[in-house]
């Protein structure tokens, strides 16, 4: 009907990457469910409209399809950036803003193919230059291993610290390697790290790997620190490789856990679902308060009314106060570095 | 002198420890019918593995006359398939059909080494492998004629009764056009009636000129149809000769007859 | 012993067996000829329970035995011996002989069988370490009838055991037949192709045409029957 | 070569690893002939049991030994039933079916019972308690061989050889070949045919269990997703060794989990897998039967 | 119907299931927290569930066993039997086929874009499947990795426009022959391998090829794979993405027809015939003069071939390729599709594809159920139809004195 809004939510929900895609359905859910409560957008209530695309390129292509026969106007999602890619000129044909919470591939925004995608997440390359700076300058590190998952996400942003190691010339990189994702034992490329003589692992890809690495490590007494990206900064880092993780570095958006959005959006979470938020639950409740506002100030669901108001208007977020710069990417998810420490990641000054 | 049709010289095979023929010699001429006996074990079907390219004989000659080449040719270490090419065509002690095939296309893929249609042929179906597929059918459809299975034409060939099976297996080994068909106990199962019926048939068969090496272990069948009898034991020959010198032969009753058999 | 009573059954949509009633009595060998396709073999799988008995009753000393898992109706001392053999092909010789006696618990008294099926067959115990599978044909039907004897049967039932043997073995076999049906007793029901060499061991015979008993009595009388001269024995 | 021994070691855990999963997998293909997709899962149901019940355990304040004794238990028993129900409903009434159905009803029983724990469970990875305390007389050699690797190692050894001797010499054994041989013989010579397939299945569950709580606490981490990728890697290793034989099946995952090891220390872990099926592909070229797998004995 | 005793074991089967489920259903733990959750809702639900769904399964075995008793197992079934029957005759045959072709066509114009792109989907599997029916079907070779020339195929279009500007329409072929030469070099060495010897290799080389996709990035740009593929052009001329798709939408008829049209010639050639012998018996089938490694090699190569061409029409189609897209759960799927639809037989590869593939699509509704429920149905329809939807039946040849035998299979 005309007076419902109709929001996408997609992602993987099942299949082996369920676990980056569902987090980004609760937060949707949530924030939903408190809009509708508070009298929906502009008197409007949201429809959800939630779609599995098992980060598969061909299902994402005909999901979308489907949103925009179900008449979606706006999407939250696209957890993977190369599905998301295959789906966008579906959206864009349709003049359906797209947001994801997780989609880091720097040509999503940059190439200025996708004028209808945003992004609450930094992308890989300002990422890895933050990483990278923080190794080389501030820590000294003159050795660097670079390890990935051989995934989209970890191998973008270790291909772009490996260019940035070398172009700062101050370290060289004296390993780059991905790993299995799924293996079931990383002994081998840890012993191959500790031959390499690395300082530091620098390690692209998400938590579960990052923990199975910096346990395997502390196992074999290695003495090399970790530093990692967004997809590891989460809590479930911690948890599942506890006292291993101490130390441990992740870059990921500046200031969330002082911040009482942030905080209330984990609170939201244990009330709702009983458990801690996943990966990207914070970047995907950022998102949806994005696009909710961009609603509200445009007053309309078209895509060009959407982008300015995007551009122009700033919101308070978990991950900090966002506007959008003209390609899409969020300005003001101010990143820094974490280490954890008594088991939770502190932000580095 | 006119050539054997099949020329095996110190045939010799060994498994492992065991030497399942030590050095036979066998011909077998043109137009005639021999027959291969000897004791459960003795080697005879592991002869005809050998002959025809299943196993990789130890040491020995196999040839076979190439009518067309009017000299003897090899087998050894030919494959299978080469050795029907050479006109080698043989059936299996426990039988071996295609048993999801229908009785016609089992003798269908008796005819597959005597055509040539490959992929192009398959796919444009031009003029000469519509005529090469309507030979096969007309061919095939002949030699079930002749062997008495056309009324099972259609029929899955795993439903067909037991002797029937038997039967189409001769079928499809006669479609390739031997020149030596090989029978490995053709009558087995077979009760007494049906088998005097597969007498008369390879009677028939051999009186259009087929050469006929056979092996089985029913006296009658051997004393009526075969010319010479070749009796091995523990791979070895012990004897060889008519029907007549066999039946007599001491070394043979010892062996395997047990007693000596009439006619 | 045993006793069928109107037994069909069949596979799929195929009525092999179509209603047969026959009697096996104690000490008894007796003799099921056929054309090929009758359904004798059909017949002897339903007795060990490998193909269902669809209606009809199978007694065993009285008790039905229709509706028991095989497993269950060899326990009861009913052995077959299948058309086809059926060697465990990766099996040595003697491990397939052990298997003939995986039911029974007197391990000495197995070992004197072992000795026994052995003398029987030399030959096997000359093969006793090779596997099953590359026996010749006429090994592996020694092979699987002592097996059979292996598992020291109360009622035998054997399907073609004269099929690719050489005719001196035939011999031996059909005498082994009668040995131990005179020395230990054992029922023994008997299909053959060889007509003629079953009925001459047979106390009793059945002719089975087209899944159904057409003729029966006694094995001289069926010999000297006419229509059996001419379809069974070639005669 | 300290470098060597390293990765000798990092390989032969793998290897282990490999192993505790592949034994159960050959045991039941020599029995059925099937390619039970479903066994990476059962895997994963144990661990997921293991997991539950260790917690409880520990909230409830049990030692240490209790703990792992009670998690295994409860893993075993759940995972063989698991394997007893599947078996029952998706196996055994395609027992006569074209030989590919089970297959496909394999595969989607994976499918099904992976999507049964993510909704039952959760799609998260959760930490896996490490059961196994590292041992003090480990710690000169802890930076090549870890407390818990031994421990994998060791329980693989010995369950090698307790089922090399089962199938072998026990009475058991023997039938579970001869089922696997001829399946209507060995209803003739008197076996229950579907109980010693029932009991094939639980005790390659079993197995799995084993491996599912022993590789997690390894691993430090389980989720729903962790049997698929286990799974066909064991698989590759039992085909490697030779499927069907138990000890094919250990040398297969050693040399596989070897292979790993030494591409990844010398070569680069980009291609550690390529160089894996490599390996498979080469051996199975020279050896078409695996390893120590027998050569197909059909006699013509 | 049901009598007491069944209602008495389907309590106990429901027990056995409350059993069964109760540490993965009731209990949720948190490891960190120290918390226990437990659900006792769920076990009700499970006892009642398995209690219901033991009656019906029970209900159902007994049909598909009274079916087969009063059914030939081969020609199963009087549904098949109609089908089939309708199939053989001409007039009939032609109806059934200009029925299901005029569907097709006027699909697009009735149904949403939607409907449309997943109809091109499950087209391209009907591709997909017919392909490796000639592999698995026909000549009885079981290919875990078919996937692998799909991926072939997909990235030979992506990178020769990437890298020389190529055309769709030029690549089709060479995207097909590469991933023949593929099959063939891969053939060489493995198809002596026996059943599931060969299967596990073939599973091993498709995951070969993902991983050098995913690892070698400068040749194929790695895990983040290739966008904007451009889609295939008609006459140059410029189309909205709505139409875009329904173009698509008609090719993909169009090829699916031809692949019909195709695979039909080779099944009833002697190519065909010796494949089918290949499956029964391969000793016997060398006794009879086939060269085996030839005729594996053709059936192999010509899988591949068509895996390859419908690689390059995937290219065009979703105009992003990655390496995630060619994972073993494809080949599952497609060998799925094969088996489910009843090997061997063109209609069922057909039936199997639409079915496994708009299957998930419709079962949208069931949200975070839906591959639950695809994996259970899949279970039920092998264990319910194990010989797949439609068994393949043999061509019968009519010996005419005259005329050229004529017969069709189905
Ligand atoms: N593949 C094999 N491996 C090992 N031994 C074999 C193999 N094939 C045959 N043998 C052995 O070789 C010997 C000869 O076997 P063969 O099958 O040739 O006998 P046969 O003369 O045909 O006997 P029958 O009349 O019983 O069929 C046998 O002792 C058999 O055990
Ligand atoms: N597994 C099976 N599936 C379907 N039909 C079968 C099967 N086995 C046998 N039949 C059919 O059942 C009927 C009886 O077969 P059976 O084997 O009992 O005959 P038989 O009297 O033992 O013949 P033979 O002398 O050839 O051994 C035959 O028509 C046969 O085609
Ligand atoms: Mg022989
Ligand atoms: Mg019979």
């Amino acid at each position: 009907a005309a007076d419902t809004l109709k929001m996408g939510v997609v992602g993987p929900h099942s299949g082996d990457l369920a676990s980056y895609g569902l987090p980004s359905v609760n937060a949707a859910k949530i924030l939903v469910e408190q809009i509708n409560a508070a009298g929906g957008i502009n008197g409007k209530q949201i429809e959800l409209l939630i779609e599995d695309t098992v980060c598969d390129a061909k299902t994402a292509t005909d999901v979308a399809t489907k949103l925009v026969s179900d008449g979606a106007q706006f999407v939250l999602g696209g957890i993977c950036s190369g599905s998301t890619k295959a789906a966008l000129p579906i959206y864009l044909d349709a003049g359906i803003l797209v947001m994801s919470p997780s989609a880091t591939n720097p040509g999503l925004t940059q190439s200025g193919d996708y004028p209808n995608f945003f992004r609450t997440i930094a992308p890989d390359d300002a990422q890895a230059q933050l990483d990278v700076d923080f190794a080389i300058d501030k820590m000294g590190y003159k050795k660097i291993a670079v390890v990935h998952d051989k995934g989209d996400y970890g191998k973008g942003f270790a291909e772009f610290a490996k260019m940035f190691i070398e172009k700062n010339g101050n370290a060289e990189v004296v390993l780059f390697e991905g790993v299995t994702p799924g293996a079931v034992d990383y002994s081998a490329i840890v012993q191959k790290i500790k031959q390499s003589g690395a300082e530091t692992v620098m390690f692209g890809g998400y938590h579960p790997e990052a923990s199975k690495i910096v346990t395997m490590m502390k196992k074999k007494r290695l003495d090399a620190s970790f530093i990692s990206d967004d997809g590891v900064k989460d809590i479930t880092f911690i948890k599942v490789a506890g006292e291993f993780a101490e130390g441990a570095y992740a870059s990921g958006p500046m200031d969330t856990s002082s911040n009482p959005l942030s905080k209330a959006a984990v609170e939201a979470h244990k009330k709702e679902f009983g458990s801690d938020p996943g990966a990207f639950y914070e970047n995907a409740y950022s998102a949806v308060l994005a696009m909710a506002n961009a609603v509200k100030v445009a007053g309309s669901t078209d895509l060009e009314a959407l982008k300015k108001a995007l551009q122009t208007e700033k919101v308070d977020t978990p991950v900090g106060t966002i506007s959008f710069d003209e390609r899409g990417d969020a300005i003001g998810v101010g990143f820094s570095v974490y280490q954890v420490q008594n088991g939770t990641f502190v932000e580095l000054k | 002198m006119a050539q054997p049709i099949l020329h095996v010289t110190g045939l010799t095979m060994d498994f492992g420890g065991i030497r399942a023929l030590n050095n036979i010699d066998l011909d077998v001429n043109e137009g005639e019918i021999v027959a291969l006996i000897g004791p459960n074990g003795a080697g005879k079907t592991t002869f005809f593995n050998c002959v025809t390219g299943i196993y990789q004989p130890t040491k020995g000659e196999i040839n076979v006359y190439n009518k067309h080449k009017g000299r003897q040719i090899s087998l050894l270490g030919m494959k299978p398939n080469q050795v029907t090419q050479q006109g080698l065509a043989r059936t299996f002690q426990n039988i071996r059909l295609f048993s999801q095939m229908t009785v016609l296309e089992n003798v269908m893929i008796g005819r597959h080494c005597r055509t040539k249609s490959f992929i192009i042929g398959a796919l444009l179906r031009d003029k000469r492998t519509l005529r090469e597929e309507e030979e096969i059918i007309q061919k095939s459809h002949q030699i079930l004629e002749k062997i008495g299975l056309t009324r099972y034409e259609n029929e899955f060939a795993k439903n067909l009764p037991y002797g029937a099976q038997r039967r189409l297996e001769i079928a499809r080994a006669l479609a390739t056009e031997p020149v030596l068909l090989l029978l490995d106990e053709p009558a087995a199962g077979m009760n007494p009636q049906e088998t005097i019926e597969l007498v008369s048939l390879i009677q028939e068969i051999a009186a259009e000129g087929q050469s006929i090496l056979l092996i089985e272990h029913d006296m009658k069948l051997v004393m009526s149809l075969s010319e010479r009898i070749f009796v091995m034991d523990y791979g070895k020959r012990i004897a060889e000769g008519t029907p007549e010198e066999i039946r007599h032969d001491p070394a043979v009753i010892k062996a395997y007859l047990g007693e000596e058999v009439d006619a | 012993m045993l006793k069928l009573e109107k037994v069909q059954s069949g596979y799929g949509n195929i009525l092999a067996v179509k209603g047969i009633s026959l009697e096996v009595n104690d000490g008894e060998i007796i003799t099921l000829i056929g054309a090929n396709g009758a359904g004798k073999s059909t017949t002897l799988l339903t007795i060990s329970g490998i193909v269902p008995c669809r209606s009809g009753r199978i007694l065993l000393k009285g008790e039905e035995i229709q509706s028991l898992e095989s497993d269950a109706i060899v326990k009861k001392g009913v052995v077959q011996v299948p058309e086809g053999r059926h060697i465990f092909p990766q099996l040595s010789v003697q491990e397939n002989l052990d298997m003939g006696a995986f039911m029974r618990t007197d391990p000495r008294k197995v070992k004197d069988d072992l000795d026994y099926v052995y003398s029987l067959f030399p030959i096997l115990k000359e093969r006793r370490h090779q596997d099953g599978g590359t026996l010749s044909g006429g090994e592996q039907q020694m092979l699987a009838m002592s097996r059979a004897l292996m598992a020291r049967p109360q009622l035998l039932l054997l399907d073609e055991p004269s099929m690719g043997l050489a005719p001196l073995i035939i011999k031996q076999i059909f005498e082994i037949i009668q040995k131990i049906n005179q020395e230990s007793n054992t029922t023994i029901f008997l299909v053959e192709q060889n007509a003629n060499l079953a009925l001459q061991v047979a106390n009793r015979g059945y002719v089975l045409e087209n899944g159904k008993i057409t003729i029966s009595g006694s094995a001289k009388s069926l010999l000297e029957n006419q229509d059996i001269r001419k379809a069974y024995l070639g005669l | 070569m300290d470098y060597f021994i390293e990765l000798l070691f990092s390989g032969l855990t793998r290897g282990s690893i490999y192993a505790l999963i592949a034994l159960g997998y050959t045991m039941v293909y020599g029995i059925i002939g099937l390619i039970n997709f479903a066994h990476g899962e059962i895997y994963m149901i144990g661990a997921f049991t293991a997991f539950i019940v260790a917690t409880i355990l520990s909230i409830l304040g049990f030692p240490a030994l209790a703990i792992i004794v009670l998690a295994g238990l409860a893993a075993v028993v759940w995972s063989a039933s698991y394997g007893y129900t599947i078996e029952k409903i998706a196996y055994k009434p395609l027992r006569h079916a074209p030989r590919l159905s089970p297959l496909i009803s394999a595969i989607g029983m994976s499918m099904f019972l992976q999507n049964y724990v993510l909704l039952a469970q959760t799609s998260d990875f959760l930490p896996f308690p490490q059961l196994i305390s590292d041992f003090n007389f480990m710690e000169p050699v802890a930076h090549i061989v870890g407390s818990t690797d031994l421990v994998i190692l060791v329980t693989t050894t010995v369950v090698m050889i307790c089922l090399t001797i089962l199938i072998k010499y026990t009475k058991i054994g023997k039938a579970m070949r001869a089922t696997s041989q001829d399946r209507m013989m060995a209803m003739l010579v008197g076996i229950n045919v579907n109980r010693i397939i029932s009991v094939t299945f639980i005790i390659g569950s079993s197995l799995a269990a084993i491996g599912g709580m022993l590789i997690a606490s390894h691993i430090g981490q389980i989720n729903f997703y962790i049997g698929f990728i286990a799974g066909i890697k064991a698989f590759t290793a039992a085909v490697l060794g030779g499927i069907g034989s138990i000890p094919g099946a250990v040398l297969g995952s050693v040399v596989l989990g070897l292979t790993e090891s030494f591409a990844t220390g010398y070569v680069s872990s980009d291609y550690e897998d390529v160089f894996a099926f490599s390996l498979l592909v080469l051996i199975l070229i020279f050896k078409p039967s695996g390893i120590l797998g027998k050569a197909d004995t059909q006699k013509v | 119907m049901i009598t007491f005793q069944e209602l008495k074991r389907s309590f106990f089967i429901s027990l056995w299931f409350v059993f069964l489920t109760f540490p993965i259903m009731v209990i949720r733990v948190d490891s960190i927290e120290k918390t226990v959750q437990w659900r006792w809702m769920n076990m009700l639900y499970v006892a009642v569930g398995a209690f219901i769904l033991s009656l019906i399964f029970r209900y159902m075995m007994r049909r598909k066993e009274g079916q087969s008793a009063d059914d030939d197992e081969e020609t199963s079934t009087s549904d098949q039997h109609l089908i089939h029957r309708w199939l053989t005759v001409p007039r009939y045959r032609n109806i059934i086929y200009g029925v299901m072709l005029t569907l097709a066509l006027v699909l697009p114009l009735v149904f949403s874009t939607y409907q449309t792109s997943i109809m091109t989907t499950a087209l391209l599997y009907v591709v997909l499947g017919l392909g490796l029916n000639i592999v698995v079907g026909l000549a009885g070779l079981l290919d875990l990795g078919y996937v692998a020339f799909y991926a072939v195929g997909a990235y030979t279009y992506a990178l020769l426009y990437h890298f020389f500007g190529m055309s769709f329409w030029i690549v089709l072929p060479l995207g097909g022959m590469l991933a023949a030469v593929f099959g063939i070099l891969l053939g060489i060495p493995v198809l002596r391998l026996r059943g599931d010897y060969l299967a596990i290799v073939t599973l091993g080389f498709g995951e070969i090829i993902r991983l050098i996709l995913e690892n070698w990035g400068e040749f194929s740009q790695g895990p983040s794979g290739v966008s904007n593929i451009p889609r295939p052009s008609f006459f140059g001329i410029d189309m909205s993405l709505d139409t875009a798709l329904i173009y698509i939408y008609y090719l993909m008829i169009a090829f699916v027809i031809f692949t019909i049209f195709i695979v039909n010639r080779l099944q009833n050639s002697r190519l065909g015939r010796a494949w089918v012998a290949l499956r029964e018996d391969e000793i016997a089938c060398q006794a009879m003069g086939i060269d085996k490694m030839k005729t594996k090699l053709a059936a192999f190569s010509l899988g591949a071939f068509w895996a390859g061409i419908a690689g390059v029409i995937f290219a065009a189609k979703t105009t992003f390729i990655s390496p995630r897209s060619f994972t073993f759960i494809e080949s599952a799927i497609i060998l799925s599709i094969v088996v489910l639809g009843g090997m061997g037989s063109i209609i069922g590869v057909i039936i199997g594809a639409m079915v496994l593939i708009l299957l998930p699509e419709y079962l949208r509704f069931l949200s975070e159920y839906r591959m639950l429920a695809f994996g259970a149905i899949l279970v039920c329809m092998m264990v319910f139809r194990p010989q797949g939807i439609i068994a393949s039946v043999r061509r019968t040849y009519t010996y005419n004195k005259k005329e050229t035998a004529d017969g069709e299979g189905a």
